[in-house]
């Protein structure tokens, strides 16, 4: 019988200090076996536990794209036992991953609607996710704009920079990334995010908004989508809590009757409306 | 279903020839407490309810799920092998009808749409529970209120009856019958045995003289439920010990620890407990469940409203009254639940 | 009994009535024999349900840390003491509690009720020193006296200390018991005897933490077993990990315990968690001549210390 | 398989948590030509007054045959009264797990200034023969995990 709780082997291909304060690394994994490879489904907004044998296992959002065959991609901040051991882990290493758990983003729902992607922090990881998966050729073309907005600290905290750098200059998204305050390295937008996003203004018409990042920038960026027009059902977030099974059965990430990590991590507004705020 | 008379003078009998197909268990003193044990000596008859529940027999307070070796000595570090093994099959002679019904909640928490943990369901599907029900229930039973009751048949293969000279068998499962079939010295129960077991159960049930309802909790929202005044009541007196979710047969949630010595470690699974501060508490330091408010009231919501909500209706709280028992300040869950239901 | 019940009441309903404080804080009866429940009453029809029998094991001491109110306890001997141990830790000021001290007979134990009958109890009585005991087809009466908690049958300090207002008469200390009773010959015993004798004390402990939660001392807001970095023990029952979580707790309790018996009386499994606190009392005793919670002008002898204290041991 | 199984001789694991200021710098035995074993493994604390029992218990756990806790003499603390303060906890910790029964010999302190060279390598010397008489420790000592 299949057992949920055993962690797939992978390797460590590559680690990529993401910012400036080093506290957010990249971690590129491989699975040793394809047959693992080829079990690990998922979708954009999804999560893994991963798993440091000795240490235990933290879940984090899964950053790569299905449409990224062959490795998958964690970016990870450096918080407490289980996160530190990995920031001290080398290329080359084997460790595990458990996965895809939890809902997605609704990629299905969201097809013929512009999208309205909204990030802070280190949060952008499954949105990072999701605008690669839309951005594929293969899938580009089944919504409508693309407006990204994305605040962090500083300059050197973005997460994927190369990337977003990239973004920018395409035409099919509408990136706007701004930093916290003034920086003498940075000639872009400057503000917070919800400020930003009330003036890029994207229509609520047809549109969904997900949002991902700190609870502050979350408490903020509503009233700005509600004046723009979102309704509850439209605008998306993704919650986390301390997790240890990830299939429902723990007990300790439930929001009321909800377990984030099986029914969630994706709720929309309208649902955790009516739920207790135990995020 | 087959209905059979036994002498309870040939209880250790047929426990003996039970002993060739399972390992049989059954209830035993052990100091004031009672536990279930490898059948060698004498079993109880009729006892109480135990102080802890039998859920680690399926679930076992810490159990080592998996092992690895560290290091980078050889191609195996650092992969987790499953330590999951092939369960015996066991017998289990005198739970509880409560205690077999947490079972049968337990299971469908165990197993949800998408994920089965194999840890407890392959133990707990190489078991064969032969109930006893209750003649004299406990003053602080309330089993009838939520869904059970003194003799209630689900979670197990066989029901016992104690008639006093003889023990009526019932079967419930396939694998109850089976076993009622090969026993020897078994008689077909008599219209007379089958009307004083009914008389019994009739009896039990209006025994249990404690009566909460729960129709109003399923009616209501969650938010209304969880916004109301009278938690703050509970959570006064309550010191967040967490002794109810330990003797509980109920509490399933549980933490995963890995554990290091020399070149070998383990991955554990321990139960963990609700009221504490460090079951919910982000890396960050942010806690969602920050006080014992919060807490207290998660462990009555999720029995009563949450697992409700999410099991086709199924309460997560048999009515043992165990929790009422070991509680050091007196929450009685009874009163919580009328207060939820006012 | 009875009389401290009506005595209480009136206290109470007079400090709320003239606002002296917005909570009194006592026991109420239980809805199981031979239990009670703290319960704070804030108006003067809460203070009816106000009761003092030989039911108050749990230490009301534990309910005053972290608090903005006032409030007024109805306190024996041993949670006077622990008021004080607050005090001097300033978990709660002075002039935020108002001590109802009430002289105490000692509290009964159930597992000795339960031990005396072997049947389940359904009801309980108590009048003039005895304990009258109902279950199915049973009635006895039993000397209440004979059924007192080991730690009150071996307490000296039975009347409050430190009060602002006395329930009653004092009652008279026991001069004559010795609080070592049982240790001395466990202290005589060889070394691995004692290790046998304490692994054998806590293997039947679920690591549910009751006493650290019941105990007053323990109001840390991160206690060392949930310290993760570093991580001081194992979350399982590994004899090894259980022993090592009673060992520190005992010892954070070293010099600041007065025996209130609150940890043994909330072990769901009866285990006597106190012999690891008594041993580390008995020291601090015979070695530093302290007893916890006796005075609010004396230091405790862990924060304190003599130029010329005993260091034989030291090389 | 314990080092006295295999028949080699047993050579104790000794965890020695030393002060900064006295007992650390005393260690002077390689400097001074000074033989003493080579069976301690020596832990650097600010003062006696930092070490927690926590510390002490640690050590048993993972497998120490023997912990030797070292400080400044009494009156002559960088912090004036650290030690003076350790003293009482080393007193009841010493005691508390003599009771609980852990084997006499295994645990040991000592005041030893910098200047006590000659102290400190008896004192080491001392520390290795009593745990070596003790024996290879288990009463504390976690190794592998005991579950179902």
């Amino acid at each position: 019988m299949n057992n949920p709780y055993l962690p797939y082997p992978v390797r460590i291909d590559k680690i990529v200090v993401e910012t400036e304060d080093k506290n957010l690394r990249s971690f590129r994994l491989v699975f040793l076996n394809k047959a693992d490879e080829e079990a690990f489904n998922y979708i954009p907004g999804q999560f893994a536990e991963l798993s440091l044998a000795g240490y235990g296992e933290i879940p984090i959002g899964i950053a790569s794209s299905p449409t990224e065959e062959g490795h998958l991609l964690f970016t990870v901040n450096k918080v407490g036992s289980v996160s530190t051991a990995l920031h001290n882990m080398n290329e080359g290493d084997i460790m595990g991953v458990r996965g895809p758990l939890g809902n997605s983003y609704p990629l299905e729902k969201m097809e013929g609607k512009d999208v309205v992607i909204v990030a802070g922090g280190f949060a952008v990881t499954t949105l990072r996710s999701t605008i690669t998966w839309i951005l594929d050729p293969a899938h580009r073309e089944k919504y409508g704009r693309i407006t990204f907005a994305y605040g962090v600290r500083s300059p050197g905290m973005f997460l994927y920079s190369d990337e977003m750098k990239a973004w920018e200059k395409r035409d099919d998204i509408d990136t706007f990334l701004t930093i916290d305050r003034e920086h003498h390295d940075w000639n872009g937008l400057v503000g917070m995010v919800p400020a930003v996003l009330e003036e890029a203004a994207p229509s609520s018409e047809n549109a969904v908004a997900l949002v991902c990042g700190p609870p502050i920038m979350i408490r903020f960026t509503q009233p700005v989508l509600e004046k723009l027009g979102f309704g509850d059902e439209d605008i998306i977030l993704s919650l986390e809590n301390r997790m240890k099974c990830g299939i429902g059965i723990c007990g300790r990430c439930n929001v009321g009757p909800e377990y984030v990590c099986k029914d969630g991590p994706v709720f929309t507004k309208a649902e955790l409306n009516k739920l207790p705020r135990e995020y | 279903m087959a209905e059979k008379i036994l002498k309870k003078s040939g209880l250790d009998g047929f426990l003996k020839s039970l002993g060739e197909s399972y390992k049989v268990f059954g209830p035993m003193a052990e100091g004031r407490e009672i536990k279930f044990g490898p059948i060698e000596g004498g079993i109880l008859l009729d006892f109480q309810n135990s102080r802890m529940s039998p859920k680690d027999f399926f679930f076992p307070q810490s159990e080592r799920m998996f092992e690895f070796v560290t290091g980078s000595s050889s191609e195996e570090a650092n992969i987790l092998k499953s330590c999951l093994t092939e369960p015996e099959p066991r017998l289990v002679y005198g739970i509880r009808p409560c205690d077999a019904k947490a079972f049968a909640v337990l299971d469908k928490i165990f197993t949800n749409d998408q994920y089965t943990d194999v840890y407890w369901t392959t133990k707990r599907e190489a078991v064969v529970l032969v109930g006893l029900g209750c003649n004299s229930p406990c003053p602080t039973c309330f089993c009838t209120s939520v869904g059970c009751g003194p003799f209630h048949e689900e979670g197990l293969d066989v029901l016992v009856y104690d008639l006093g000279e003889n023990l009526l068998l019932k079967s419930l499962t396939e694998k109850g019958g089976q076993i009622l079939e090969k026993a020897e010295g078994l008689e077909e129960a008599d219209e007379e045995a089958l009307e004083t077991a009914a008389g019994l159960k009739d009896r039990a049930e209006s025994a249990i003289t404690s009566v909460v309802e729960t129709d109003k909790i399923e009616e209501r929202e969650v938010m209304e439920l969880f916004e109301a005044p009278h938690w703050e009541m509970v959570q006064e007196r309550c010191l967040n010990c967490g002794v109810c979710t330990f003797v509980c047969p109920t509490c399933h949630c549980f933490d995963i620890q890995d554990e290091v010595a020399g070149q070998v470690g383990d991955r554990i699974r321990n139960w963990d407990t609700c009221m504490s501060w460090l079951f919910t508490v982000h890396g960050s330091g942010h806690n969602p469940r920050p006080d014992k408010t919060s807490r207290v009231r998660q462990r009555f919501m999720h029995k009563f409203k949450y697992i409700p909500m999410k099991r086709d209706g199924d309460i997560g709280c048999v009515g043992c009254g165990r929790c009422i028992v070991s509680c050091p300040v007196n929450i009685d869950v009874r009163d919580v639940v009328r207060d939820m239901n006012l | 009994m009875e009389s401290r019940t009506g005595k209480i009441r009136e206290i109470a309903r007079r400090l709320l009535t003239e606002e002296k404080v917005d909570v009194v804080l006592g026991y109420k009866a239980g809805t199981v024999p031979l239990r009670n429940i703290p319960f704070f009453a804030r108006t003067p029809e809460e203070v009816e349900s106000l009761i003092w029998d030989s039911n108050g094991r749990i230490n009301l001491a534990n309910f005053l840390p972290r608090r903005e109110d006032r409030i007024a306890v109805a306190a024996k001997g041993c949670d006077v003491r622990n008021i004080v141990n607050h005090i001097i830790e300033n978990q709660i000021k002075r002039e935020q509690v108002y001590i109802i001290g009430v002289p105490c007979e000692g509290m009964i134990d159930p597992e000795l009720v339960y031990e005396r009958e072997g049947r389940l109890i359904e009801e309980a009585a108590e009048a003039d020193g005895k304990l009258t005991v109902r279950g199915n087809g049973f009635e006895t009466v039993l000397d209440r006296n004979e059924l007192l908690r080991q730690n009150c049958r071996i307490c000296q300090h039975r009347n409050p200390p430190v009060y602002d207002e006395l329930v009653g008469e004092p009652v008279p200390e026991e001069g004559d018991v010795s609080p070592l009773e049982d240790l001395e010959e466990l202290l005589a015993k060889a070394d691995s005897e004692r290790y046998e004798y304490f692994h054998d004390l806590v293997k039947t402990c679920i690591r549910c933490y009751a006493c650290r939660d019941a105990c007053p001392l323990c109001y840390c807001h991160v206690c060392f077993v949930d310290e993760h970095m570093p991580q001081w023990l194992g979350k399982s029952i590994d004899p090894r990990d259980v022993i090592t979580y009673h060992f520190l707790r005992a010892f954070h309790c070293a010099g600041r315990c007065t025996d209130c018996g609150a940890c043994e009386s909330a072990c769901p499994l009866n285990i006597k968690v106190r012999q690891f606190t008594r041993l580390l009392e008995k020291d601090i005793r015979e070695l530093y001549g302290y007893e916890a919670g006796l005075s609010l002008d004396k230091l405790p002898p862990l924060t304190v210390y003599l130029p010329d204290d005993r260091e034989e041991f030291i090389k | 398989m314990t080092n006295e199984e295999s028949g080699g001789e047993f050579k104790p694991k000794i965890i020695a948590f030393l002060c900064n200021w006295c007992s650390y710098g005393a260690d002077l035995a390689g400097v001074s030509r000074m033989a003493y074993p080579p069976n301690i493994r020596i832990i650097r604390i600010p003062c006696t007054g930092r070490m927690s029992p926590k510390f002490i218990l640690e050590a048993f756990r993972r497998g120490a045959d023997g912990v030797w806790v070292s400080g400044c003499h009494p009156g002559d603390c960088h912090y004036i009264a650290g030690n003076y303060h350790a003293r009482r906890i080393f007193t009841l910790l010493n005691n508390f797990y003599n009771y609980l029964g852990l084997e006499p010999g295994r645990l040991h302190f000592s005041w030893i200034s910098s200047a006590e060279g000659e102290k400190f390598a008896r004192v080491a010397t001392e520390v290795i023969e009593a745990v070596k008489a003790v024996g290879p420790s288990d009463r504390f000592a976690k190794d592998r995990i005991e579950v179902a």
